[in-house]
């Protein structure tokens, strides 16, 4: 048996209440995650799904240590990183990379796409200098369908869809072993989301990346993912490959989340199901 | 393949250029005269600025009854003429400007940023401060703290650094809370960047505009300061050109020599309004999401 | 549970604030160069004229135990005797803050309703020559503070043409039949209303002086505030029931916007009263802020402490109090 | 069948004011009959929410309808001015707004939200304008209504807020019902439970229903008919059966495919086809050119 990627154990993740804002001081902590056991194997897609208040973010958040866990271990390979200083962290930052679910907010508005991009293979030592940092941007930028020419732009100069693209192209640069995509797609049009996916699907396949790919739609799930875990109010409901959850789901949940869907085909019967 | 993403939402080129805003160039072109009379007071100035003749005493400006030709805005009671002065004027006050602002900005901005991204125990204590020091009234800590340490060139600009950083901090402090949240800042920590270069390179200049802005805002408040100084006689010694001192001479014969007054004050009041706009114009244009 | 623990945070930081406010006063008065002794006595005092009355000051002790001693009697209410006017500080200082603090309340009421009025304007009429006037305006007012405004007052209206008074807070031929120092409140109480027009007529200018720079920041942050809420759902929902958009505004858009606008307005509000040191001076109105720059120059040190320690005992007040009425008004935190 | 449309949108072309040739609706012709559930389908960008704004007269004051016109059973909107228009459409007309969560004034307790209309416009004593609304939060499921008619919005979860804002839409008995997305901002089972609501209050009022979504499958469970919408233009005016059976234009079927959908994840979420696009574009183009050639004189000596 190999190791798996990531081995998650008896995670718990307590965050800050925004609910409960005092003048000062420190916030009361709310348990957003408990007990949470998970293994990722390498070059698996496993979707994480849940409704709002589930915890998938936070859960996503964790696995590359954006969150520290307040009980529990996270293994990557061999070492566990759950309590794993900055600096530490440093060397696992190149194989963990994310691309997040907002790009306007997460590609700094004062730097070029080029520098953007470049700047961590520097900082990895992917690239000597700052032509090579350019070259290998721009190298990432052709891998995600966009014009080497885009290199100089800064993010506000280019439309969701595209900004999206350059959000993908930052975090395969890397050569990454493992991608967190959190919610890429959902604020997206349809026609822009079939690429998106179409394009991670593409990339998974060519850089033999394993992804956690977290998304309240269990639709779009079902195209990419191998496995899916489903979460609930901070709890795994079910963990199984995909085809066998959407056949059978085992939890009621699954069930009743699945059935809300609604399927573009027109179905009398559907508002009035259960 | 099929890729409507290719087509960009705007097909102008990558940097349109924008027509230079009105404010800007009003401001500061004026800017620009303040700062050539400041240097070349000496060649501009028709008299020498603390020349006395009491021959020449209140002498009105250039196109009233009773003139002298060569004192284009009068004189003073001292008999020293009012244009000299006010060009000499600008020398104090830009270095004051000048210098006071850009201390005030450096200490305020650091402290604000340190504050506000590192949150914890660091801002406990600079929030603190900020309180202590917004609890006094600005011009009594600065009337205060020159009458203290002594008047002078050094003490008015001391005293502004003093009191006038927090103004940074406070500003700073904020927009760094607002520019932490934003997931750029986590994607600077997923390429496994220092939190001190996250700092320095990817939330410093999202806060530069605001931090220009307020710069030159505070060059404007720092004539002011020197001016409310000088008119209650604590500025720099009392024979110095100064406007505030002019102000100050020009309210206690406001009804026998309103020009004593009026000059200096136009001077003053243009130039504090161009700083406050020069600086709202220049955040704009550094804004790059700003259409 | 969490609103109690809120106040009582609250309560801890302001008692560290006006802590560290009198250690900084204490200190800032203490580098003072020359002893404070010599310049209360006459020339040529004797040395022992002189231990004695270090000894009465206290100042032969070490600096840390002089700072409690004069914590203690600050908190008594004993702020010593003034060097200049010779009468009790706490005294002189609680006479002259009425005066202060009618001019700032004029100053606030006049800023309310221009920055208000504006805001609504430049709201009502969005987009259109109406909106861009405001925002000139705004920021001409914003960048000129109020030493300026005060000066170009004098010259118009007092000047050039003399519409209202230049100095004094009253006129001093008039006879003052009042028990207080509250000169406005009580000519309206006893319906002296030549007595209010005359204090009105003094007043006016150096309010409107305080007050363009507050009105102009109303004016801002109302205006934006009062943007981002009409672009809100619930506005957009008020509007397609019907309703004019004057009303739209009024009873949708106002009270949501009004209520940030009103937690900044508490700090500008110090500024505001902070301002009146150099208006009042610059009026020659008898506030507690010319008394301020009256005791600088004339170096005396416990009038000084006095004033200072007052004022930011009010600054401190005034916070607290807006953040108590933001918490009145509102919902979601008054309903925890 | 369109002489008896309620709403009735008539070759409606919106423009921008600071550039009158750039149309945002290009010559949009929309019926909705007395009764009749209807959805407008498109993606951002489309035009839909224009169309909405039409409707209500809240149109930004930077885009203007320079040409068409909108029918609100039988009364041609047009033609009124600005105050009257809004009495207009608030009587026969009302709106499901898009977010619970913004939808509601937070300062307002909901009792006002829901019969501030009654008794401001429709003349309601305060008392009738009451018993109304406790009925209206009856009918859409709230337990408590008396409870509810005395709190604020933010004690109120995002599924209540959203009944709450249909109980609300329902107030005036309105003809019609614009409901803008009103599901997108909810978690899909919940979002079951209100398409349901909807669907339940409509049938029982009778109440026509524009329903402005960019989600096919919603369409698919709730709309009779459907009008497609592209850069601005109908593409697609059909039931809602034919819609997915033999769509008219490609780029309707396009979407069709592009949508997600578990039961055929190998034939769904396939990328709209470039030639598509293009060719739609194309046909914008060209329907743009004949409308400038024909109106640029009139755009000129209007601007």
């Amino acid at each position: 048996m190999t190791t798996p990627l990531f081995s998650v154990e008896g995670v718990n993740v307590a965050l800050p209440d925004p609910n409960h804002k005092s003048l000062l001081g420190t916030m009361p902590m709310v348990e957003i995650l408990h007990d949470i056991d998970l293994e990722i194997e390498e070059g698996s897609v496993v979707g994480l799904v849940g409704e709002s208040g589930s915890g998938k973010s936070t859960l996503g958040r964790t696995l590359v240590r954006l969150l520290e866990p307040a009980a529990g271990t996270i293994r990557f390979l061999d070492t566990d990183i759950s309590h794993l200083d900055e600096q530490a962290m440093r060397p696992f930052r190149r194989d963990l990379q994310v691309i997040f679910q907002d790009p306007l907010s997460a590609l700094n508005p004062r730097h070029t796409i080029a520098s953007i991009i470049g700047r961590p293979l520097m900082l990895h030592g992917l690239a000597q200098n700052r032509r090579a940092a350019r070259r290998l941007a721009q190298e990432a930028l052709e891998r995600v369908g966009l014009p080497t020419a885009f290199a100089a732009r800064y993010p506000h100069e280019l439309s969701g869809g595209q900004r999206q693209r350059v959000g993908i192209a930052r975090a395969i640069a890397t050569q990454p072993r493992f991608v967190l995509a959190d919610e890429v797609v959902s604020g997206l049009d349809v026609s822009s989301q079939a690429q998106i996916l179409t394009l991670l699907d593409q990339l998974k396949t060519d850089l033999k990346l394993t992804v956690v790919f977290i998304s309240h739609d269990l639709s779009v799930v079902r195209r990419l993912c191998d496995r899916v875990v489903v979460l609930r109010r901070g709890e795994i409901l079910e963990n199984r490959p995909t085809a066998e959850l959407f056949e059978a789901p085992a939890h009621a949940y699954t069930a009743e989340l699945k059935a809300a869907i609604p399927l573009p085909e027109v179905d009398q019967g559907w508002l009035a199901s259960q | 393949m099929a890729d409507i993403a290719q087509t960009a939402p705007q097909s102008g080129p990558a940097h349109r250029r924008r027509p230079l805003p009105l404010r800007l160039v009003l401001s500061g072109t004026w800017l620009l005269v303040v700062l050539i009379c400041a240097v070349f007071a000496p060649f501009i100035a028709p008299h020498d600025p603390l020349a006395q003749d009491l021959l020449l005493e209140r002498l009105p400006p250039f196109w009233m009854a009773g003139s002298e030709p060569g004192y284009y805005l009068g004189t003073d009671g001292l008999g020293r003429d009012v244009l000299s002065r006010i060009i000499y004027g600008a020398r104090i006050a830009l270095t004051v400007a000048f210098v006071a602002a850009t201390a005030a900005c450096v200490i305020g901005s650091a402290l604000g940023l340190i504050a506000g991204y590192y949150r914890g125990f660091v801002d406990q204590i600079v929030s603190r401060i900020v309180d202590i020091w917004m609890s006094f009234p600005p011009v009594l800590f600065a009337i205060l703290l020159v009458a203290v340490i002594g008047t002078g060139l050094h003490s008015v600009i001391l005293a502004i650094i003093v009191i006038d950083w927090i103004r940074f901090c406070r500003v700073v402090r904020a927009e760094t809370f607002v520019q932490v949240k934003l997931d750029y800042v986590d994607s600077a920590r997923v390429a496994g960047f220092s939190r001190l270069t996250i700092l320095i390179r990817e939330v410093f200049p999202n806060t530069l505009p605001t931090i220009v802005a307020l710069l030159s805002l505070e060059m404007g408040i720092a004539v002011i300061v020197e001016a409310i100084l000088s008119f209650v006689n604590l500025s720099i010694s009392t024979d110095d050109p100064t406007w505030g001192g002019m102000i100050a001479e020009g309210r206690t014969i406001i009804y026998f020599a309103w020009w004593v007054l009026v000059f200096p004050l136009i001077a003053l009041f243009l130039t504090v309004l161009a700083f406050g706009q020069f600086g709202e114009g220049l955040k704009d244009r550094f804004d790059p999401v700003l259409q | 549970m969490d609103a109690l623990r809120g106040i009582l945070t609250r309560i801890v930081t302001t008692a560290i604030t006006l802590f560290g406010v009198a250690v900084i006063v204490f200190a800032v008065i203490r580098i003072a160069p020359g002893d404070p002794i010599a310049m209360m006595l006459p020339p040529g005092a004797s040395d022992e004229d002189i231990a004695r009355l270090r000894a009465l000051y206290g100042l032969d002790k070490s600096i840390v135990e002089q700072f409690f001693i004069w914590l203690g009697n600050v908190l008594h209410g004993d702020f010593g005797t003034s060097i200049s006017i010779r009468q009790n500080v706490l005294g002189i200082v609680l006479g002259r803050l009425p005066a202060t603090l009618e001019l700032s309340f004029l100053a606030l009421i006049i800023a309310s309703t221009i920055g208000v009025g504006l805001a609504y304007l430049a709201t009502r009429y969005r987009e259109t020559a109406a909106e861009g006037t405001v925002d000139v305006i705004n920021g001409i007012a914003l960048s000129v503070p109020d030493f300026l405004w005060g000066l170009a007052l004098i010259l118009t209206f007092g000047v050039a043409w003399p519409i209202f008074e230049i100095s004094g807070r009253v006129s001093p031929t008039l006879d003052l039949p009042f028990t207080s120092n509250f000169y406005l409140l009580e000519s309206l109480v006893r319906f002296r209303f030549d007595i209010t027009l005359n204090l009105l007529s003094h007043m006016i200018m150096p309010a409107i002086a305080l007050a363009l720079p507050l009105a102009a920041v109303i004016s801002q942050l109302l205006k934006s505030s009062l943007k981002e809420t009409m672009n809100q759902d619930y506005v957009m929902l008020a509007r397609t029931k019907g309703f004019p958009e004057s009303r739209v505004i009024a009873r949708d858009a106002m009270r949501n916007a009004i209520l940030p606008t009103m937690t900044l307005t508490g700090v500008q509000l110090t500024f505001l009263i902070g301002g009146t040191v150099i208006i009042e001076r610059l009026f020659s109105y008898e506030g507690l802020g010319n008394l301020a720059i009256d005791a600088v120059i004339n170096r005396d040190l416990p009038l000084i402490q006095g004033i200072v320690l007052l004022f930011a005992v009010l600054f401190v007040a005034i916070n607290l109090i807006v953040d108590l009425l933001y918490t009145l008004l509102n919902p979601r935190l008054r309903h925890g | 069948m369109m002489a008896d449309a309620f709403l009735d949108i008539a070759d409606l072309s919106i423009v921008l004011r600071s550039d009158r040739a750039h149309r945002l609706l290009r010559s949009v012709d929309l019926h909705v009959n007395p009764g009749e559930v209807r959805g407008l389908v498109g993606e951002s960008g489309a035009g839909k929410s224009m169309i909405g704004k039409t409707i209500f007269d809240i149109l930004p004051r930077a885009v203007e309808a320079v040409e068409g016109a909108v029918t609100l059973g039988g009364t041609d909107l047009l033609a009124l001015s600005s105050n009257a228009r809004r009495r207009e459409i608030a009587a026969a007309a009302a709106l499901i707004p898009q977010d619970p969560l913004t939808a509601l004034n937070p300062v307002r307790r909901i009792e006002g939200q829901i019969t501030d209309r009654l008794t401001a416009i429709l003349g309601f004593s305060k008392k009738a304008a009451r018993d109304r609304a406790l009925t209206l939060l009856e009918e859409v499921h709230i337990n408590d209504p008396e409870r509810v008619l005395r709190s604020y919005p933010h004690q109120l979860s995002g599924g209540m807020r959203q009944r709450v804002l249909i109980a609300a839409a329902f107030a005036a008995e309105p003809k019609l019902i614009v409901a803008d997305e009103p599901t997108t901002a909810l978690d899909v089972t919940v979002q079951k439970q209100i398409l349901r609501l909807i669907a339940e209050m409509q049938a029982h009022h009778g109440t026509a229903l524009l329903f402005v979504t960019h989600d096919l499958g919603v369409v698919a469970k709730i709309c009779q008919n459907v009008t497609v919408l592209f850069g601005g233009k109908v593409v697609e005016d059909t039931d809602v059966k034919g819609l997915f059976a033999h769509p008219a234009h490609p780029y309707t079927a396009a979407l069709i495919n592009a949508t997600p959908r578990y039961d055929r994840p190998d034939q769904s979420l396939l990328p709209v086809p470039a030639d598509v696009i293009e060719a739609t574009r194309a046909e914008i183009a060209k329907a743009d050119a004949e409308w400038l050639s024909q109106r640029g004189q009139t755009l000129k000596a209007a601007s």
